[in-house]
């Protein structure tokens, strides 16, 4: 075990950790404040196995704007700065069961999808801007523009959603 | 000062000042008070018509930035010194205290003005408190009705000399802050 | 480019903004430095009052007059020898105190104009900010030493007729009465005194 | 061992500038400010010309007293001005300054880093808003947020014209193939650029989190002493990382007329200082805009603007190669 797996497995504990905090915490806030300390782990993960552009992206996407998106939105609605009991759903079983469900899956395929890919670390070239620009407009160009469709076609549902009717 | 010397009631030591006031050898007190004296970020508590002078000094042609009072700090919290300037009606005198209380210490008052000293043309209202020092402890009293700009400046001048002197222990040791609120009463002036 | 068009170029008022702050910048400051320099006070500021108290008779009015009542005066009467002997001894008023608040003093200058003994004036001095209210009431030594900061009192604009009572000055010495000698012994204020020694 | 002295001077030499370039830049704005509207700005503080003034600030912020108040989240409360003013350090490492690796850290894809870790700092702000336990300070927080949302979008796409342009991520990279006459090529992402980072530091004339007149001071109303020195120092740092990420992306960096092997450190001193008087100069010839007309001018007018410029970096891109 090197260094760096320690490292990866610390941090991936903090991820996990301020995770559960997420969903725990009876403070709303306090909920959306650990989840910048999960996405701040998992950006030091894709540090950690040298994939610098996609850790600085998830910092610049999640916790520059989703979570202050997310501060938005409850400040917005109520911000109640001590505790709320209500928080609580009474749906934890349900949430548990989710939850594991979701990760058995999601480990199994993605150990069957990837259990042969086979990435050189050595070489330290693979996380940079320039690997990913080439690999995402060569061999991934479809899927990446279908992705792209599909954001468009969310964006353009939510301007359609939130108009007035006219009548 | 002998403001309080002959307070009979002991009244709690007000509140802490930050923790770089506590460590007072003499060199460092110096300093502290240095950094006290050149930065007064103001508080401008304008009643009447004393609080044009008072504008007037923050202006560009007196513009009492060069002697270290900022104009004007946001809020109660950020500030320094309150320049209480103008007439204090009965009516705003908690308005005034209270403003004055969410000030952090070490915090200066200067009373701007014949009204707020102590009435001024207002000495016999049934609705004008007779000298915002009894409400807030003042640390300065600029006569004039309005005083002229440059007063107020001396005032600061001297507020900053005065500054220069204290130690914070002593301000904070002795029952400073409210007592000036509650001394005894006062002889007229000329039976001392 | 015309200027009609120039007016409605987008961003042309930002510009314009950006160079009166620029121009500000280069040129001179208007501060009057204060702590450094003393201002130039216009005639008849109103800054202190001060009080020449050989002129003062004790009558009160001031006292009396001022709405503020800010204005302390204390006296006691003392015989005076009568003039020639076998005559009626006589008593006169003797200022023991006279003081004012000027933390109550709302600068409305209406002692000075009650007096009718010319015994208070304005200075235009405004250096006596204290550090305690009670230090705000001034003795007759204080108003005393203000006296000698009272300015003369600016020149009569050109071709402006004497003020009433130089006119009434002037017939009263025309009438050639000899002056009377306690006139003399009067201690002059400091501007008279400097014309006659100028 | 000379790789961790190496590594300590580093760090050393970034800390002294993080602190000291605030404070020239505090003091550039007050007396920049001061005669700009004719005065003359502090003259006591320290004797020369008031060149203390922020010293002596500094010096009283720390006995002041310490105020929490009652109903406040503590912990998020205390956290916060740190969590505003650290990543402004953190992007300072990446700035390059002169030629040949005299910078703290040469990152790869240093643009994003910096823009990523600036972006966090507005978390702090957002924070502070919400822990104070006022309805001010609540106020400012949500136009924190939205401002940031706002801004942060032209803010980037602004960037990625100058790194297009240049063909990489780094910002050294940037730096070393800039050529003077993108100074007309990229004059708009400038423009932009500077526009929408004034905004996300919530400078005058986009103040409104901050609005001193109508929320009294947004996010910071409920702070004192020391922590709120942070968020002061924050702001001026954040003027200094601005500053340098305008000069290193559209400006050249260490690039000037004459000596740049030598005095490359120099140039870059000096270009940051210009920007940095620009942001006061703005302060102090414009009016607060409104929260609306804020809004509108980000959505409106800057992405639209920086996506022109995207395009236009883009063809002329191609028509060179």
């Amino acid at each position: 075990m090197t260094a760096v797996d320690v490292v990866l497995l610390l941090l991936g504990a903090l991820a996990a950790g301020s995770g559960v905090l997420v969903v725990t915490t009876r403070r709303l806030v306090h909920a959306a404040l650990w989840l910048v300390v999960t996405f701040g782990a998992l950006a030091g993960m894709y540090l950690v196995m040298t994939a610098e552009l996609v850790a600085w992206v998830q910092v610049l996407i999640y916790v520059g704007a989703v979570v202050v998106l997310l501060l938005f939105g409850i400040m917005l609605t109520r911000a109640p700065t001590g505790r709320s009991d209500d928080l609580d759903s009474g749906n934890r079983p349900a949430a548990v069961v989710g939850g594991v469900v979701t990760c058995v899956l999601l480990v199994t395929l993605a150990g069957y999808g990837f259990s042969s890919a086979y990435a050189d670390l050595d070489t330290g070239r693979l996380g940079t801007a320039r690997a990913i620009g080439t690999v995402l407009f060569r061999s991934w160009v479809l899927p990446f523009e279908l992705l792209s469709v599909l954001l468009l076609a969310a964006l353009v549902s939510a301007i359609v959603l939130s108009r007035r009717r006219e009548s | 000062m002998g403001l309080d010397d002959d307070l009979t009631v002991p009244i709690p030591v007000p509140t802490k000042a930050g923790p770089g006031s506590r460590v007072v050898p003499d060199p460092v007190r110096i300093v502290l008070n240095w950094g006290r004296r050149y930065s007064l970020w103001v508080f401008n508590f304008g009643l009447a018509c004393c609080a044009i002078e008072f504008i007037a000094t923050s202006m560009a042609r007196h513009d009492f930035i060069r002697l270290g009072v900022i104009p004007f700090a946001p809020g109660p919290r950020q500030a320094d010194l309150m320049i209480v300037s103008g007439t204090v009606t009965d009516k705003m005198a908690p308005a005034i205290r209270r403003l004055y209380e969410q000030m952090p210490e070490p915090k200066y008052v200067i009373s701007f003005g014949a009204c707020s000293n102590c009435g001024g043309p207002y000495w016999d209202s049934y609705c004008v408190t007779k000298g915002v020092d009894q409400i807030v402890p003042v640390d300065v009293y600029v006569p004039g009705c309005p005083p002229r700009p440059e007063a107020l400046l001396q005032g600061i001048v001297k507020l900053q000399e005065k500054i220069a002197g204290e130690s914070l222990r002593a301000r904070y040791a002795g029952r400073r802050g409210v007592d000036a609120l509650r001394r005894p009463w006062q002889p007229p002036p000329g039976a001392r | 480019m015309s200027d009609g068009q120039r007016e409605t170029t987008p961003g042309a008022g930002l510009v314009k903004g950006l160079a009166t702050t620029l121009k500000t910048m280069v040129t001179p400051s208007h501060t009057a430095e204060y702590p450094h320099r003393l201002p130039e006070l216009p005639p008849r500021s109103r800054g202190v009052i001060g009080l020449f108290e050989e002129n003062c008779t004790v009558c009160m009015l001031c006292a009396r007059e001022c709405p503020d009542w800010c204005i302390y005066i204390d006296s006691h009467k003392e015989p005076v020898p009568p003039a020639r002997p076998g005559g009626r001894e006589r008593s006169r008023n003797v200022l023991d105190r006279f003081a004012i608040d000027y933390a109550l003093c709302m600068y409305c200058g209406i002692c000075i104009e009650a007096c009718p003994f010319d015994a208070l004036f304005w200075s235009p001095e405004f250096e006596y900010a204290e550090y305690d209210i009670r230090d705000m009431t001034h003795e007759r030594d204080r108003l005393r030493e203000w006296m000698w900061t009272v300015p003369p009192p600016p020149a009569n604009d050109p071709g402006a007729p004497a003020p009433k009572e130089v006119d009434a000055a002037a017939k009263t010495a025309a009438k050639a009465e000899p002056p009377r000698s306690n006139d003399a012994a009067r201690p002059q204020p400091p501007w008279e005194a400097g014309d006659d020694g100028g | 061992m000379n790789v961790a002295v190496e590594v300590a001077v580093r760090v050393v030499l970034v800390f002294a500038a993080f602190l000291l370039f605030p404070l020239v830049v505090g003091y550039m704005e007050h007396k920049a400010m001061a005669h700009m509207q004719g005065r003359l700005g502090p003259m006591y503080a320290g004797g020369f010309h008031g060149w203390a003034q922020l010293v002596a600030d500094g010096v009283k912020f720390a006995q002041k007293e310490d105020i929490v108040p009652a109903d406040a989240d503590r912990t998020v409360f205390k956290l916060a001005p740190w969590i505003a003013l650290l990543p402004y350090l953190l992007v300072l490492v990446v700035v390059p300054v002169g030629p040949g690796g005299l910078v703290g850290s040469d990152v790869d894809a240093g643009l994003f880093y910096a823009l990523a870790v600036m972006s966090v700092g507005v978390v702090g702000a957002v924070m502070a808003g919400y822990a104070s336990a006022n309805k001010f300070a609540l106020l400012g927080g949500i136009r924190v947020a939205a401002q940031l949302m706002a801004y942060e979008l032209p803010l980037v796409l602004s960037a990625v014209s100058a790194a297009m342009a240049a063909g990489t991520l780094s910002l050294g990279g940037i730096v070393g193939a800039w050529r003077p006459w993108w100074l007309a090529w990229q004059l708009l992402a400038l423009v932009v650029f500077l526009v929408a980072g004034v905004a996300e530091l919530r400078r005058p004339p986009f103040d409104m989190p901050v609005a001193d007149s109508e929320i009294i001071f947004g996010p910071y109303t409920e702070y004192t002493g020391l922590r709120f020195a942070l968020f002061l120092l924050a702001e001026y740092a954040g003027i200094v990382v601005v500053s340098a990420l305008a000069t290193v992306l559209f400006l050249g960096g260490w690039k000037g007329p004459v000596l740049d092997a030598q005095l490359g450190w120099l140039w870059t001193c000096v270009k940051v200082l210009f920007v940095a008087f620009v942001v006061i100069w703005l302060r102090v010839s414009f009016p607060r805009l409104r929260e609306d007309q804020l809004q509108r001018f980000a959505w409106m007018g800057l992405v639209p603007l920086a996506l022109a410029q995207l395009l236009l970096t883009a063809i002329v891109k191609v028509a060179i190669s």
